[in-house]
């Protein structure tokens, strides 16, 4: 049946030349590196893989707890636990670059060299379709500041990695600043193919018994289905205020979940969580999408991005919280 | 993993067999056929907007023909949603997950010993081993007689807390006089239980040098090595943490930090 | 039995001079003006009542819709509907300064000048414990840039308030900022008695049906058991960096959430959203309070307040999310 | 609102009496001591963590003894939930609140008007006009044959979308020409049902100059007035908007913009 669908509706777009089958994808740290459970879900019918964020050397991650689970929602302090750039690709690209789906390595780092270094190492591999930059990581050098929470930062890290590459680069935003649209317009400017909204918000559990925080980190990031009308609002303000194509990400549970994000301007869609709770939800999204098409006679999937019936007379308004 | 299914199980009971602890049995023939002594399987314990967002994951206790076993302690919203669950009903299984305990080692005995629900491995690994003609000895330990969990076990030696059943105390100090006073020929220990318990108990084993697996648990998201939630810590050289659900549940003493 | 608690348990706690007899308030916005519910909620069992925002004049509010429920949550769009602070003095507050509760007027403006007019005439009157300023509103002048978002403007309300009174001037913080502390700092250095933290969250949710917003003003406010993470990282963030009382609001739902706050840094704590589900929550995280010193020795609820027990240590790991 | 209470109410039966239409009876002396045709309840469909975080409204549908009547569709998470509530389960429930319906006012006949499940909070109404010795002339309006509920409605007109059973059309065009034909001494309109409907019925009704009371449905948080989250707009001078749950969910047409 999907492939009949499949025949009439144009579900696939393109992003600096290269195509996209669909407008779902997985996202960043939410899928491994895409083999965990290959044999429950059928990669070809997504967009795309984002791999978890890959550094220069293999980082060992956070002590445990890493995850906590809170209403709607879960926080992680994960610590970028990945096996570095080297060992990914010797040991995942090759079976990655096989899939008959599209492979974006995300890429986390320390120093902006790091995160020129990676990319360097993985320009020189096949089977990569696009990059995606994890902003939210702690600037060493400046003790530990978020390179995502300062513009010029993400400016400079989006520039330098743009002289580096001729692919796909895509910036994945923090929800953990005042005005997001600032910096999606400032990695725009510096020459950022889309950007992805949004990464986790910061947020915190305490264990009242023994008073401690539950993530030995004391604070991670928060995701999930409670941050999806977040995910939502930033994705309109990004949509609105650039021209370059957003994945919108946080809390996508259902086809109408990821309707939602396209309407507010998302070009295509990342599933985080929701791969935790049902492995094979983002194989059951593509499908919805496409039921949806179908019954509402929609021929191209682009058409839905963007088409929001905002009534903007109120926005003043909006500030009236 | 490669036996690994997500399914809509049906339920064939669920009922209380000991104070709020429950048996819940659900069929899969999918998973009993590849399901070994000491994985899990991660269980969704209501309908999205009807329970908690993640998976609830527990120890396969037992299969019985097409039926998977699962015993649990309900303690928060999840396991309660789950304890409600009807004959009939079905609920969302991942699994089976993880490694199992490794049974064809080098021993002529196997030592099992739980604490509280962490018995609940174990009536599948006793079917197991009395396959392999394994001599079992069974320790349990809870905190009174009301908790006692026993089916499907061999020769069982009872600890509760307050002394209401079997020798007055903990599990291990049950334990330890009679790994001295009793010729066991090549043992190893199977365990599970609170992470106090299992340290005593790895120490107790390192001093007698008996080689010592136990299952873990630790907070998961996935289950399956998706999102590096539930590290545990690792001797030795290489990567310094482990994964609870994909590594593990069941790991060598001497391979993790406790 | 409550009665016994209250002679052992020291619960109340002072704020320039003025005694609050327990750290568990209603939210502005959330409990109306203390009458809606007057024969089911025993508010002399709370520490105080937050107001509904008050302007100069009544405000109508927003267009329907108003209220979307989301996971775990809710997005309002208000609009600060209120009867006006004229209309207040008159029909509201003699009754409810005959409570035995402490009353905090909040006070909402689309200006400095009307934040200045409105707390000039409350300080006319009988029977106010303190107030409360909502700085999530537009600023008309300046488009309708919210005045929350601009530290300077937040900082110079301050100070001009700060002039007009004696009495306990809170500062309710949004958290729709990139670093909230900074906030909580310069309100501390104009003057400010405490901090509220945190107003709502912006987000967004769409009919797909329709294609509209389901808000009639597009965005809105996300408050809820969904947000409680995000706010008590707020309350953690802004209890280590200022030394004035922080009131703890943001998905609050039980005692032992409140504990959490507590713990966090939090003085005192607001129950906003869970007021409409249960009118009668506040009163119960109250007990829970008590039951819980009790049941731990706690001689005096104080003693709670920023016990968390947090290793710092890996405090720079927090930013890798 | 005097009456108002929240109370956990045993719930006595709850059975699907036409297509995904449930009957729900609870128990509660207090409500049905105060409640007024016309009045709602807030209902939490179910605990903490386990379904939607905020109440439902539902009309009143009758009182019955002890016993309060609730009329609703499955439609989400929230009614799936409380259709699935058993004889001996507790409801949380909050009420009576907002406005009930004038029924003193000077009229000889009440007309009642709903179209699907508005038809909820009639049969209470029904059963104080017929004490106040009233003519009542009942029209429903539904989709389907399948979704028709009648019990204790007097003369009853049935309109169904589909022509599956009485008048073929909708509910305003079945009531519109039996206006026009029938003598009704001095009339007043009670209506329930969607917003398109009753827009229709309000404008034949300020045609023919009936006073036409309708009750409204809106999104609502708390159902008592603290949260300003269910506004109408009103006609005339004052305030712009009403609040849907403390000031109705009644109201004359005529003073509200539908
Ligand atoms: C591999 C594995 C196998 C397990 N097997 C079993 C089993 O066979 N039978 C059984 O009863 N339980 C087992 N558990 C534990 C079981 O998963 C939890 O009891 C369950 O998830 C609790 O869900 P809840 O929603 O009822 O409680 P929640 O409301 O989630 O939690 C209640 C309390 O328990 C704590 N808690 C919850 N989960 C864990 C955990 N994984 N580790 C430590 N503390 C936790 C919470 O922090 C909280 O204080 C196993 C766990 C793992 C990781
Ligand atoms: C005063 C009042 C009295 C009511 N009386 C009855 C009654 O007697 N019987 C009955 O069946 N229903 C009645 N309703 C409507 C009922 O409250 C909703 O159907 C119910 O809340 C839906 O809950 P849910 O969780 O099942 O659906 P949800 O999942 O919350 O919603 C399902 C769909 O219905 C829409 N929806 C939900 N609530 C409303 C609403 N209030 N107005 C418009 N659209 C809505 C949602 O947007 C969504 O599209 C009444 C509503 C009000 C305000
Ligand atoms: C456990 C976990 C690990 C994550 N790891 C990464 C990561 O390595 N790099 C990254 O850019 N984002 C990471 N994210 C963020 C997600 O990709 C996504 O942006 C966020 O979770 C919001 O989407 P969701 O609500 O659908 O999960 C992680 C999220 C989770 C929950
Ligand atoms: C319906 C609604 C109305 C609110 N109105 C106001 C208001 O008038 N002034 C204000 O400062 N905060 C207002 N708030 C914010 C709350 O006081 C509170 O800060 C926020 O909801 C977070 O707490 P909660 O999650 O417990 O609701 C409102 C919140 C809600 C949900
Ligand atoms: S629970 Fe997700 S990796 Fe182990
Ligand atoms: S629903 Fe809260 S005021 Fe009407």
């Amino acid at each position: 049946m999907t492939a009949s669908i499949k025949n009439k509706i144009k579900t696939s777009f393109t992003l600096r030349g290269i195509e996209f089958k669909n407008r779902v994808f997985v996202a960043s740290g939410t899928f491994g590196y895409g083999d965990e459970v290959r044999k429950l879900v059928d990669v070809s019918r997504l967009g795309g893989i984002f791999t978890k964020s890959l550094s220069w050397k293999p980082r060992a991650g956070n002590p445990p707890q890493r995850i906590v689970e809170t209403a709607s929602g879960m926080l992680n302090s994960i610590g970028l636990a990945n096996i570095g750039v080297h060992t990914f690709i010797e040991q995942k690209l090759p079976y990655l670059r096989k899939l008959d789906t599209r492979i974006i390595p995300n890429i986390a780092a320390s120093s902006l060299q790091e995160y020129c270094d990676v990319l360097e190492l993985l320009e020189e591999q096949e089977g990569i379709a696009a990059y995606e930059i994890n902003v939210s990581c702690p600037n060493v050098k400046e003790g530990g500041l978020n390179f995502g929470t300062d513009c010029s930062m993400t400016g400079k890290i989006t520039a330098s990695l743009r002289k580096l590459t001729n692919k796909t680069l895509i910036i994945k935003l923090t929800p953990n600043v005042t005005h997001i649209s600032e910096f999606a317009r400032t990695v725009e400017a510096e020459g950022a193919d889309a950007v992805s909204v949004i990464n986790t918000l910061i947020g915190m559990a305490i264990d009242i018994k023994t008073r401690k925080p539950k993530l030995s980190t004391v604070t991670g990031g928060l995701s999930g289905p409670a941050i999806k009308p977040v995910a939502l609002a930033k994705v309109y303000e990004v949509a609105k205020s650039v021209k370059i194509p957003v994945f919108g990400v946080g809390g996508i549970a259902s086809a109408e979940d990821a309707i939602e994000f396209l309407l507010a301007g998302a070009t295509a869609v990342q599933i985080g969580t929701m791969n935790f709770v049902d492995p094979v939800i983002s194989v059951k999204i593509a499908d919805g999408l496409e039921i949806y098409a179908r019954e509402h006679g929609i021929l191209d999937m682009g058409t839905l991005v963007g088409a929001l019936d905002a009534d903007l007379k109120f926005s003043v308004l909006q500030s009236w919280l | 993993m490669c036996g690994m299914v997500q399914q809509l199980c049906k339920v064939e009971s669920c009922d209380e067999v000991a104070a709020k602890t429950f048996l819940l049995r659900f069929a899969s023939s999918e998973i009993t056929a590849s399901a070994q002594p000491g994985q899990f399987v991660n269980v969704l314990a209501a309908e999205a907007g009807e329970g908690p967002l993640l998976r609830r994951p527990f120890s396969i206790a037992r299969v019985d023909g097409d039926i998977v076993e699962l015993f649990f302690h309900a303690i928060g919203t999840g396991t309660l949603l789950l304890s409600r669950k009807r004959h009939g009903e079905t609920i969302d299984v991942l699994g089976p997950l993880g490694q199992s305990f490794r049974v064809d080692a080098d021993y002529d005995t196997a030592l099992i010993v739980a604490g509280g629900i962490g018995v609940a491995p174990f009536p599948f690994l006793t079917a197991d081993l009395l396959k392999r003609c394994k001599r079992i000895e069974t320790f349990v330990g809870y905190r009174n007689a009301g908790q006692i969990l026993t089916s499907h076990l061999q020769n069982i030696h009872i600890a509760t807390d307050d002394g209401s059943k079997g020798f007055h105390g903990n599990v291990v100090q049950l334990f330890e006089p009679f790994l001295d006073r009793t010729d066991l020929g090549k043992a190893k220990i199977f365990a599970c239980g609170p992470t106090v318990m299992l340290k005593a108990l790895s120490e107790l084993a390192k001093r007698k040098n008996i080689c010592c697996e136990v299952s873990l648990e630790g907070h998961m998201a996935c289950g399956v090595g998706l999102c590096q939630g539930c590290p545990v810590e690792r001797t030795g050289d290489g990567s310094k943490y482990a994964l609870v659900c994909k590594d593990g549940p069941i790991f060598l003493t001497t391979d993790i930090i406790l």
